[in-house]
């Protein structure tokens, strides 16, 4: 199966063909690098950008003016926080003009833990992005969902961010995207970039089909009956994980991988809350002002007299940064271990 | 031009007196640059789409909007904040038109944020081919955020140049602070030239030659597909906004009053003739002022619109 | 009395005088104007900055790390989100360098609605300052607090972000500063800059005393058995005035100031809370991860068992901006009558 | 100057050794630019405080802090992640320097945002008098962020030039984008001359000239208390960083390579002598990398250390 970074490559170039995409460009996004994670390779429309983020965003909210259709890349969240006046002004532009004025355009950029990327290539941006309105947010968490978000979000009318959890753009996934090869080698052959001189290289595209997730629809990854854990991006399989090895502890958690962030799937979150009583929110943000905190609030101001224990939040330290020491990267952002005690813990929360 | 720049002087002073009368929280926008605006307006290349110009606008632009054909009471209505306020709802300040069947982008308070913007429709125009190029406006005190820089870099990348005429209406202020206190380049236009972009000062007094110096540079761009850097002096007549008083400052030139003098030395209109348009569009916007006055508001409920666009 | 523009510009002086503050610069901070709420007239060490956000937060990293004190000004909160990965930086600048350099710098800028301030003149910035670690928030709702938390910010070791609520920059105090003559209009004459030519003027300090607030310190404006109310800022005042009024409905409300946004007095909310058993949030940043969320995630977290009714919280409305007219911005933020309904209807909630 | 210089080479070839080897996630440095950062170091002038010079440096700075007289030890423990790592007690990537002690600012991982602290310091150095100034570096691809044109307006204000020592060491890329793909300049030094701002682009791969030339620019700001901005040609001797694989680019200019044939063909140091100073050095860092190989990671509770600085 391909990779979530073949996945949305595959994406951007069925968005290239079908979908009129113009341009897909950022920091070394175009040839020969292709992206710092091989994501933008081969791809007709993507180019090389000047090293500035503000640039980047003031230049997809142009191009999205005068009717393309930008897919931007910050290569790094880490590197976006100089431009959030830009992206509340992308997310304000169609409401401070009446309407008379919409954009769309497409930010794409990796966040997360997972590859002891120190304090400058760790960053979430759910918090700050969520705090933002006007945007769509969205964030996959297999290679399907990553393929069928990004459809989606070419396809939209409005700013839509893309997170990229960067600790599962090399993992593959469990379902075949519409069209790819059969063979993993083979599809690599096609769409991977080779080492060396790739000055004479073109992709060989497979036959993709449309392939759709809908922009605010969360997923019921596993179903479950006594405590309900919603997650996304890179601690969605540890909650998935944890759930199936809790099973066996006589624990029966249900997991719900968000998918968007805004707008969020409220029904499929409460549905599940009403039949459990009890939820857990795992993100990796820093827990100050954290969305999951949002998710919380909303439990309480609809469900509070339906819960059977608080409503938990497993976040990121809020400490300055993800330091680059292992000892360091696993105290700071929640780990396997943490996920699973927490939901442990929720399940037999007694007053 | 002539009658455009006094129609756009007398749209401003009654925006500064609707502000006085309390028919409206805050006053900015363009007395002292018409002479500069108008010919810019003039000049463009009206309508939708690539094939056309863009305009990312400065606040200060009443003139240009108006000699692209714009009626004067869209102006008022957002002044006074009502819900026909054609540009944003009765949501944004004086002086922030938006006209997307003109390509006119929404002003933005933000200072300079408009010159990260422009790459985006000029890269649009230069792929599009044909002659549409994208024109960013601002003040000279706002050339210091990056964003200015921002905007040279990615306009004159080899091989990559955009059509785009970029321009700074100096004024010599930023609210109160004085540009030569702030300024170590010589001229502003200097910073195009590092970037091999042509680039030149010019008086934006002087409607004539505003608008010759105009008309060269917009052919350059429109042909070469090359960026050109154009600073044009101009004044600040009202001084910055409502929050600084906006009454008249005395030692400023007046484009317009420089220009009359002109026009009447060398007999191409009358004062008689003059005084009688300026009088005209006076009474013209005074008795629109009265009919933008009892227009509602937007409904509160209204804030939930437009947040995102929907297809239709 | 002194209104808070006074109160905070005499704090400065103090600062100037007694703290070490080398330099209080940004955009039309210096003379003529002492700055767009006239906060900075008269102090000896105020500068014009270049039109540069970016440079002035800088600029003031660089004169902390020099041995200066700096306090810069954004000139409003509005115009502060290119500067993010900056303040980011000042924040994780003495975790990052193990503890070798440490930021002394204030970061003043005015924030919040209430004076028809439109898209950009209304931002609140407290939910985005309290995601940002390594910082201290500070916010006054009335002179004296603000006179004594701008000496305690000046103090500071660390990077400390101070929100002025510019609704309340002209409401005269209660209490009076320390040094403050009897005479509001002698205090005029004193320290406000003339009309018109002021290229000759000097201001007249009174004899000033030092005060401080301490950072970290809320206070109990109003004390009540039946339901807790935290706020800061504009609504502050909004909410003592509804639990006034609602007394005489016997409704007996407790409304705790909490001043300080990080690091915050929780020990005093979680006492009011113990004893009332219900609380409201209440500010006016927009509500999607607000900072009042992490308040509720906390009180739920430690507190859940002991509440008689949901936390709530009492916000902006998440629209991408605060509208010109009346009607526009008294939909999107907290008035009073809101808060007053509010704290009404969670008195009385019952399951 | 060669000693440093093969010192600071020998140090990133360590380091490049020690990520290869699974001893550290990610190794970023500067071997291709020892020529003009070992003259850098030892024209600075070294202590803490606005008196001596402060240095607000890129992310290839080794040789620059070797030549102030730091032991390399230092930068074998940061990539390795070590609770004794001294400029970030195991939370930053190599490369990223501070010592507070030195007036050395941290490297921080943002390009580019290092041009808008350097003002501060140096304003504060032009207060307090003497000759001691700031000096900021980082590279050429960096120069599109608006924070190198805050740093020319910064430093450039009539009447408050700040004595700063503003250079971009440009080795035509940026991680894979080719220099002349982006840049309309014909020198990234031409952006200083828009502001009057002294400019130079020199040689930064030959050691003599390049200390000359930052020998008479650091005097030129130390006396006249004003800006200077020096562009230095420099080479990427083992690509961008390990995330491009760190192996030796065969097709640039090898500074040291080049310095060693011109000391070697004036007699000034025979082949057997560079060798054998190579040998010690690489036994001596081969030495301490076993050393920090057993040294302790930072333990868990120790994120929460720091946050703050309090009051002793
Ligand atoms: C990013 C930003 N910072 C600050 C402000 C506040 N502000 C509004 S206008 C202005 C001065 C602008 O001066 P200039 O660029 O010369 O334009 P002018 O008003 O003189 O035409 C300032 C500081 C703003 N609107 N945006
Ligand atoms: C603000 C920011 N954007 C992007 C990056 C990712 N990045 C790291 S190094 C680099 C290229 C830098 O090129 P240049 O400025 O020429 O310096 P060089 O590495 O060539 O010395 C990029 C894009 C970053 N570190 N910071
Ligand atoms: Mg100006
Ligand atoms: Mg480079």
């Amino acid at each position: 199966m391909a990779n979530m970074a073949q996945a949305v490559r595959m994406a951007l170039h069925y968005a290239e063909e079908h979908l009129g995409v113009t341009d897909i460009f950022g920091e070394d996004v175009g040839a020969p690098l292709g992206g710092v994670f091989t994501v933008t390779q081969g791809l007709k429309t993507a180019w090389n950008s000047p090293l500035d983020e503000r640039g980047i965003i003031g230049t997809a909210i142009g191009i999205a003016m005068a009717g393309g259709r930008p897919v931007a890349e910050i290569q790094f969240a880490d590197y976006i926080y100089n431009t959030i006046d830009l992206l509340k002004i992308a997310g304000n532009t169609c409401w401070a003009s009446h309407g008379d004025w919409n954009l769309p355009m497409v930010v794409k950029t990796p966040v997360g833990s997972g590859i002891r990327g120190s304090i400058y290539h760790s960053h979430s941006f759910d918090a700050t992005a969520t705090h933002i309105p006007g945007w769509k947010i969205v964030i996959p968490s297999n290679p399907l969902d990553a393929y069928g978000l990004m459809i989606s979000a070419c396809q939209e009318l409005n700013p839509v961010m893309y997170l990229e959890p960067k600790a599962l753009l090399r993992v593959k996934g469990e379902e075949r995207i519409p069209g790819e090869p059969e063979d993993d080698r083979q599809l690599s052959k096609m769409i991977d970039a080779p080492l060396g001189d790739r000055s004479q290289w073109k992709a060989q595209w497979p036959q993709l089909e449309a392939y759709a997730v809908p922009i605010g629809k969360g997923k019921v990854v596993r179903e479950g009956s006594q405590v309900t854990v919603v997650s996304y991006g890179r601690t969605l399989p540890l909650c998935k994980k944890a759930a199936d090895e809790l099973a066996s502890q006589g624990v029966d958690a249900e997991v719900i991988d968000l998918r968007t962030l805004w707008p969020y799937d409220w029904e499929l979150i409460k549905a599940s809350i009403e039949k459990t009583g009890r939820v857990l929110y795992v993100n990796e943000d820093t827990e100050v002002t954290n969305f999951g905190e949002h998710l919380v609030r909303r439990t309480v101001e609809e469900l509070f007299y339906k819960l059977l224990a608080p409503p938990r939040l497993l976040a990121g330290k809020f400490v300055p940064g993800i330091g680059l020491a292992d000892t360091l990267e696993m105290a700071s952002v929640p780990q396997q271990g943490d996920i699973t005690a927490a939901i442990h813990a929720l399940a037999g929360e007694q007053p | 031009m002539h009658d455009l720049m006094v129609k756009a002087r007398v749209l401003e002073e009654r925006l500064i007196q609707m502000y006085k009368q309390g028919h409206g929280y805050f006053w900015i926008g363009g007395p002292g640059e018409e002479a500069f605006n108008v010919p810019l307006g003039l000049l463009m290349k009206k309508g939708q789409g690539p094939a056309h110009d863009y305009l990312h606008a400065h606040y200060r632009q009443s003139a240009t909007v108006l000699a692209l054909g714009e009626e004067p009471i869209g102006a008022l209505r957002q002044m006074k904040n009502t819900a026909t306020d054609p540009y944003s709802g009765g949501r944004n300040f004086a002086g922030h038109f938006s006209r997307r069947e003109w390509n006119i982008a929404p002003v933005s308070s933000p200072i300079e944020v408009q010159y990260a913007m422009a790459p985006g429709t000029a890269l649009v125009q230069k792929r599009h081919g044909g002659d549409g190029i994208s024109i960013v406006t601002g003040g000279d005190a706002g050339t210091a955020e990056g964003d200015f820089a921002s905007c040279l870099v990615w306009s004159s990348r080899p091989g990559n140049e955009l059509p785009l005429l970029i321009i700074v209406t100096n004024n010599k202020w930023g609210i109160s602070t004085p540009a030569e206190t702030q300024h170590g380049e010589t001229r502003v236009s200097d910073r195009g030239k590092a970037f091999n972009i042509r680039s030149k000062t010019i008086d934006g007094n002087d409607p004539i030659t505003a608008y010759q110096e105009l008309k060269e540079a917009m052919e350059y761009v429109r042909k070469e597909r090359k960026p050109f850097l154009m600073e044009a002096m101009v004044s600040r007549l009202y001084g910055h906004s409502s929050a600084s008083g906006a009454n008249f400052v005395g030692n400023e030139v007046d484009c317009l009053a420089q220009f009359e003098a002109r026009l009447e030395k060398h007999g191409l209109l009358t004062r008689q003739e003059m005084d009688d348009l300026r009088n005209r569009y006076t009474e013209e916007m005074a008795a629109m002022a009265r009919q933008v006055r009892d227009e509602p508001l937007p409904a509160p409920e209204t804030i939930w619109n437009h947040i995102y666009a929907e297809r239709k």
